[in-house]
């Protein structure tokens, strides 16, 4: 069973916090494992798992779906006490069901406009506008929503969602339709926008690890019907990874921006020089910036090498080591003391006779950094 | 031979009641079960002219069996006059002067249809003799029969109106004025043996029982007009 | 056609009144029904049982019961003579009453059972966007059951048309006030009438046809613009 | 309660006859339905509205014409009595006929609306495993629309029961073979016995209730288990 | 507007052949642009594009579920010929459509029941055992499909598929809900022994590339309506890395298993020997297995490198080169008359002084290699 942890230090222990507060949640999946939860006012946390591990069950739950018993309060009202809980709609929340479930027998636009109608903060008709516009579904708008395909469906359920702009926004694998490219491209980043401007606690359910690591900075686990305490996403990655996805791990580092040349970044990192060129969004010199580096992209060299294709070379100290599922050796190093992990193969990790504590070169491409 | 002799009798619902009173007698006299349908007349009209197996057509009116006889789906000479309809009128229980009453009330009168019910078209040539017909018009409320008139009127939802006598006779009330039979054509009840009968002696016994004088003088009884001499000779009873 | 004027008359009338009923039924109709498939009781059970019930009697039987509950003689009667500010016997407003209890059942029916199977998601859908249940109902709830509304109005609609046992007992049948068509035609069916009642009967139900596939027309073109395009349709065509 | 033989052998007769007739109606109207929803035709409307139609005419009216149509002196009825051995007026057969006919509307336009609503989307997913349309009917669309056949049925059952004119006009009230109790409950009404009326129409109500309340838990229990259980239901309870 | 090729040669261009035959389909949405499809009577063929770009209106239409007009022949059945269709379920094939449309008001186990019993070859009792352990659907088997989670729900509606066993099977996005590492490690593998035990033509239809890769040889892709022929998967990931994806660029390349040791495959690829470790499956000795190699994977050298992680070391030829949109460089290399992508970054390009034609080393860990 997972053990909750406080996400931040004592602000959400107390009952009284302004976030998201469960405890002692209980439905009919998870008799022996009342869940547990403090989240704060806003941010955006991710959750994932395994296939019928009781994500969906949880949302159901939080938006008063669903039957269950325990304790939720958020932003100071009490949602759920006991078995007793507030009707769905006086709840200040938003919630995208895994099915779209878009109203039928109208249009988009009647979906659109319904949810921005009954919402406590209507959005600005202008950002309605971008928002439409980001997520292509005006020239969709007056279809009726039988028609739409199953991405399109998607996209105008998030829409609708995002018109609403509820404080408590929960998603049930929003994007799963949709292709990645417009995904990663386009929604990913106009949501990231939207709630820099239009903050909210969003819980972003997918399958999609990428997804979650581009948008959130934390999250929930729930396997078997045991929910986690928000975890940091390396941690969430490698338990990915040690359940066998052909993902690698990617570890999230960040570093102060110097300049920006031709699509070519060049990051600060302790010090040392690295680049990274498959960026997306705006940086700013002297911003700090995250990344994400992927594990089995990290070569381990015990001299300094030579000239190659490969741009960065970090001198790190290796400090822990761990062997995977599949054979390989997963190396936890650390450099700016910064934490990631590289993962190499048992007869490399033999041929360098790699020992805890000793230094050696890190290198990797500049490809191999993913702009957040 | 009482197994195979069911004399099955179509009877205007109006009439149902006094039928079961006169019938054990009959019954008991002959080996006949007799089995009573009943209904409106019309409908039961309608049943005969498309060969309803009916012995006997006991109808509240002189029109039907008349026509039945006219299209030939009766044995000649069967139509007969069993009873004769009494129209009364209801009346809330204080009053006396009926005449008056009628002339100057002020609410909805109910009637049976005259269109298509007899105590409703005597109710209308009634109204007419008084000279109240045009003058009442907006007043009348018709029911379907002068049944359903009755029920109007004992709920309580209408306080003047024309029934039959019969039923008040059964119902054991007093509150009505039994109206000169002067003011309207006698409603003559006639029945008819269809042609499908298949016991047309056992109906004709039943018709002969039904016009005799004992159960002549029962159903005055039962609110019914004392049927004259005159109508078994000029209808031409039958002859067996 | 040669119809009389009072025909019309009960034509007009008789459109008014199912138009009015299935009107005032649409309006109870549907929060009843809604507040009926929320209900997670198990009286919801017994009370949907109860509003099938006015269907099981004969609607004369209704009819008589509704005399009772009408009658000034009680209280219920007295109290709704005061609500409605007349009495309901013979009075349009009474036919109106009267039908709506009688086709209660046409109406809720077929609402429950559709938003006994999508009202649910739907209502939840919009519940978690924080639409309040009411308004769900109307702006979600309604604009996705169009089929089964239009389906569950026509069936009320044509009901109130053809009724006629209750209507008979309490309208009294007066021209322009409580005698419809139904009335009018049994009256000529009865009055033997028959090239009358064969031309009304067509009337009827060539009136009814129109209205009728003007409503499917109606509730088809309600229907988002491109969902009855043909590019829905499966293949139909068989191959040679 | 005191209740004659008469009343229970109609009582019996009633159950047998909508029993039947709802029985048969689920036979021919799940095709019929199933089939309209399929037809992608301008027709189609045409013939749901023709459906719709037995429901305008008055009962007796129907009735009226059906006794034409069964009518020995004509065509069709000669065909029928053929076809059925024995002439459908007054029999037990004609009754089941006639009910067939009144009461399709209330079988086929529920189901209608839901095949229209969820069965285009079932069967496209079973033709798609290569299950033809009629085994998709059956083993596809017909458990999947268990709500709205259940509601179906007992609507039709229950208006069986409650019929009457139509019944009245070609059944003729025979004791123990068309005399069904909505006809006896009637006659009890007219007949003034209005204890008799009131014991009937509290019996009639009483057992449609429990056979009512027994389809529902039928049509409940029959769903796969765990659907009705309470881990469904969202929470109801309000905060104080 | 894409130009179709027959795949196999002569083979399929002729109207005859055994295979799916498709000519001048048009549906609504491609008025313009006919739709041509010649696929051989078994195998396995990708679908992707686009969200909204008509992927299940072609499986539709080939399923007779949409109204089109044109031509189609399957296993020298007309199934389409001008406006008139052949009935649904009349047609050899089996659908899956994007809503799992699972058979409501019944048990999974009566939906799997179901489409078995009407299946044109029944499969044995023991392979649907062994099918339904492997989907995880064991002990859901008895649930009624209404609480089903979105991911169980499309595994039933596959395993609903597979049981139903037809000549043609479409999916439509089938395991999008499901959680990649079971799709990888366990979905994945039992479907490709499945269809190597009972071949079919499927056509597989995803937004996951991956999932695309380790089971299809090729692939077919729809863009605004238009759809191409069967392209080699090397050229659909190329189309989805122009249109951005994060995900690279891999190439699938085939060597001879040598051996197998403790989880490190040792493959003989054109005389040199090179190295995987992250495999799944049961491959023997001799055996010619297919694997996947990322680009942004492969770092090229000009000397030999020394010592390092990274296991495998391939001498090269550079035979072309390719700007990508966000400064990168893809190169095109060939060894053993193979060929397969590298990307890196500008500068690198630059420091190596790198030419058309010139010799290299090619350079990637044994991870980098994904068994197919
Ligand atoms: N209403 C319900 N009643 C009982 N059991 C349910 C109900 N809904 C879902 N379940 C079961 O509970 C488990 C968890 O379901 P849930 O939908 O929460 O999974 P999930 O984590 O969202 O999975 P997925 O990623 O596949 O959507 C599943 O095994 C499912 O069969
Ligand atoms: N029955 C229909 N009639 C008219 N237009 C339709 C119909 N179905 C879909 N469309 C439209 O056709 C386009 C293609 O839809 P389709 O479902 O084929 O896309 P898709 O490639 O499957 O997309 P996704 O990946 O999002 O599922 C969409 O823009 C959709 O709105
Ligand atoms: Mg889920
Ligand atoms: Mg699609």
């Amino acid at each position: 069973m997972e053990i909750t942890l406080p996400l931040f230090g004592a602000a959400t222990t107390t009952s009284d916090s302004t976030g998201l507060n469960v405890a002692g949640l209980v439905t009919s999946l998870n008799a022996a494992t009342p869940w547990q939860l403090n989240l704060p006012d806003s941010g955006i946390f991710g959750l994932t798992g395994p296939s019928g591990s009781g994500k969906s069950t949880l949302l159901a739950a939080l938006a008063g779906q669903r039957h269950c018993r325990g304790h939720i309060t958020f932003a100071n009202t009490v949602w759920q006490r006991g078995h007793r809980g507030l009707a769905t709609h006086k709840r200040t929340l938003s919630l995208g069901f895994q099915d779209s479930r878009l109203f039928s027998g109208q249009s988009a636009a009647d979906n659109l406009a319904l949810a921005r109608r009954y919402s406590r903060r209507p959005l600005p008709v202008a950002e309605c506008d971008r928002l439409l516009e980001a997520f292509g579904i005006e020239p969709l708008l007056h279809q009726p929503v039988e028609l739409l395909s199953g991405g399109e469906a998607q996209r105008v359920a998030v829409l609708r969602q995002l018109f609403n702009n509820a404080p408590l926004q929960l998603f049930d694998e929003p994007l799963s339709a949709v292709d990645r490219a417009q995904v990663l491209r386009r929604l990913l980043p106009t949501l990231r926008d939207f709630w820099a401007r239009y903050p909210a606690l969003v819980i972003w359910t997918s399958h999609d690890f990428d997804e979650i690591q581009l948008l959130a900075q934390r999250c929930l686990w729930m396997d078997s019907a045991n929910l986690s305490a928000p975890l940091p996403l390396h941690e969430v990655a490698q338990r990915l990874d040690s359940r066998g996805v052909g993902d690698s791990c990617r570890s999230r580092i960040e570093a102060r921006v110097e300049s920006l040349n031709d699509g070519l970044l060049t990051l600060d990192f302790g010090g040392i020089s690295i680049f990274a060129d498959r960026v997306t969004g705006h940086y700013r010199k002297g911003d700090t910036a995250a990344f994400l580096l992927e594990a089995g992209d990290i070569s381990l060299s015990v001299e300094k090498p030579g000239l190659s294709s490969i741009l960065n070379c970090l001198p790190v100290t290796l400090i822990a080591k761990q062997k995977l599922a599949d054979g390989r050796i997963r190396l936890q190093l650390t450099a700016a003391e910064q934490v990631f992990y590289a993962d190499i193969s048992h007869l490399s990790y033999e041929r360098l006779q790699l020992y805890i504590g000793g230094p050696y070169f890190a290198q990797f491409k500049a490809g191999s950094l993913t702009g957040l | 031979n009482a197994d195979n002799c069911t004399l099955r009798v179509a009877v205007a619902a109006s009439f149902r009641p006094a039928l079961e009173q006169v019938l054990p007698e009959f019954e008991r006299h002959h080996a006949c079960v007799v089995q009573i349908s009943s209904g409106s007349s019309g409908v039961l009209y309608q049943q005969i002219a498309h060969r309803a197996p009916f012995d006997l057509f006991l109808s509240a009116d002189r029109e039907r069996p008349k026509l039945l006889e006219k299209q030939g789906w009766v044995l000649g000479n069967s139509r007969q006059t069993y009873a004769l309809g009494l129209l009364a009128l209801w009346h809330p229980k204080s009053e006396s002067n009926i005449e008056q009453l009628l002339q100057s009330w002020p609410d909805k009168i109910v009637l049976a249809d005259p269109k298509v019910a007899p105590f409703g078209s005597a109710a209308r040539q009634a109204l007419q003799s008084l000279g109240l017909w045009e003058k009442k018009q907006t007043q009348l409320a018709c029911t379907h029969n002068a049944g359903q008139a009755y029920l109007m009127l004992d709920s309580g939802n209408a306080q003047l109106g024309f029934v039959a006598a019969s039923q008040m006779q059964a119902a054991g009330r007093d509150n009505f004025w039994l109206l000169p039979q002067h003011l309207y054509n006698p409603i003559e009840q006639q029945l008819v043996i269809p042609t499908q009968s298949l016991q047309p002696e056992e109906a004709g016994f039943l018709a002969d029982y039904l016009r005799s004088a004992k159960v002549q003088a029962q159903l005055h009884h039962l609110g019914y007009g004392v049927l004259p001499a005159q109508y078994s000779e000029t209808d031409g009873g039958r002859r067996l | 056609m040669n119809i009389a004027i009072a025909d019309w008359q009960a034509l007009w009338l008789t459109l008014k009144l199912a138009g009015l009923t299935t009107l005032l039924l649409f309006i109870i109709g549907v929060p009843l029904a809604w507040k009926l498939s929320r209900w997670q009781s198990r009286w919801r059970h017994a009370i949907e049982v109860l509003i099938t019930l006015p269907l099981v009697l004969p609607p004369t039987v209704l009819g008589f019961y509704l005399l009772l509950l009408f009658s000034p003689n009680y209280a219920p009667g007295q109290w709704l003579s005061h609500i409605f500010d007349g009495p309901l016997v013979f009075s349009f407003t009474g036919l109106v009453f009267a039908s709506v209890i009688y086709s209660l059942p046409f109406m809720v029916q077929p609402l429950l059972a559709t938003f006994n199977t999508n009202g649910q998601r739907l209502i939840q859908a919009a519940a978690v966007l924080g639409i309040p249940p009411w308004a769900a109902l109307f702006k979600v709830l309604l604009p996705a059951s169009r089929a089964a509304i239009v389906s569950a109005c026509a069936l009320t609609f044509a009901h109130t048309l053809g009724e006629f046992g209750v209507v008979l007992m309490i309208g009294g049948a007066i021209p322009g006030e409580t005698q419809v068509v139904s009335i009018a035609l049994y009256q000529h069916v009865e009055a033997m009438e028959y090239g009358a009642a064969h031309r009304l009967a067509l009337m009827l139900m060539g009136i009814t046809t129109v209205l009728l596939l003007a409503a499917r027309w109606l509730g088809h073109n309600l229907a988002p613009r491109g969902l009855n395009s043909e590019q829905v349709k499966p293949v139909m065509g068989v191959l040679g």
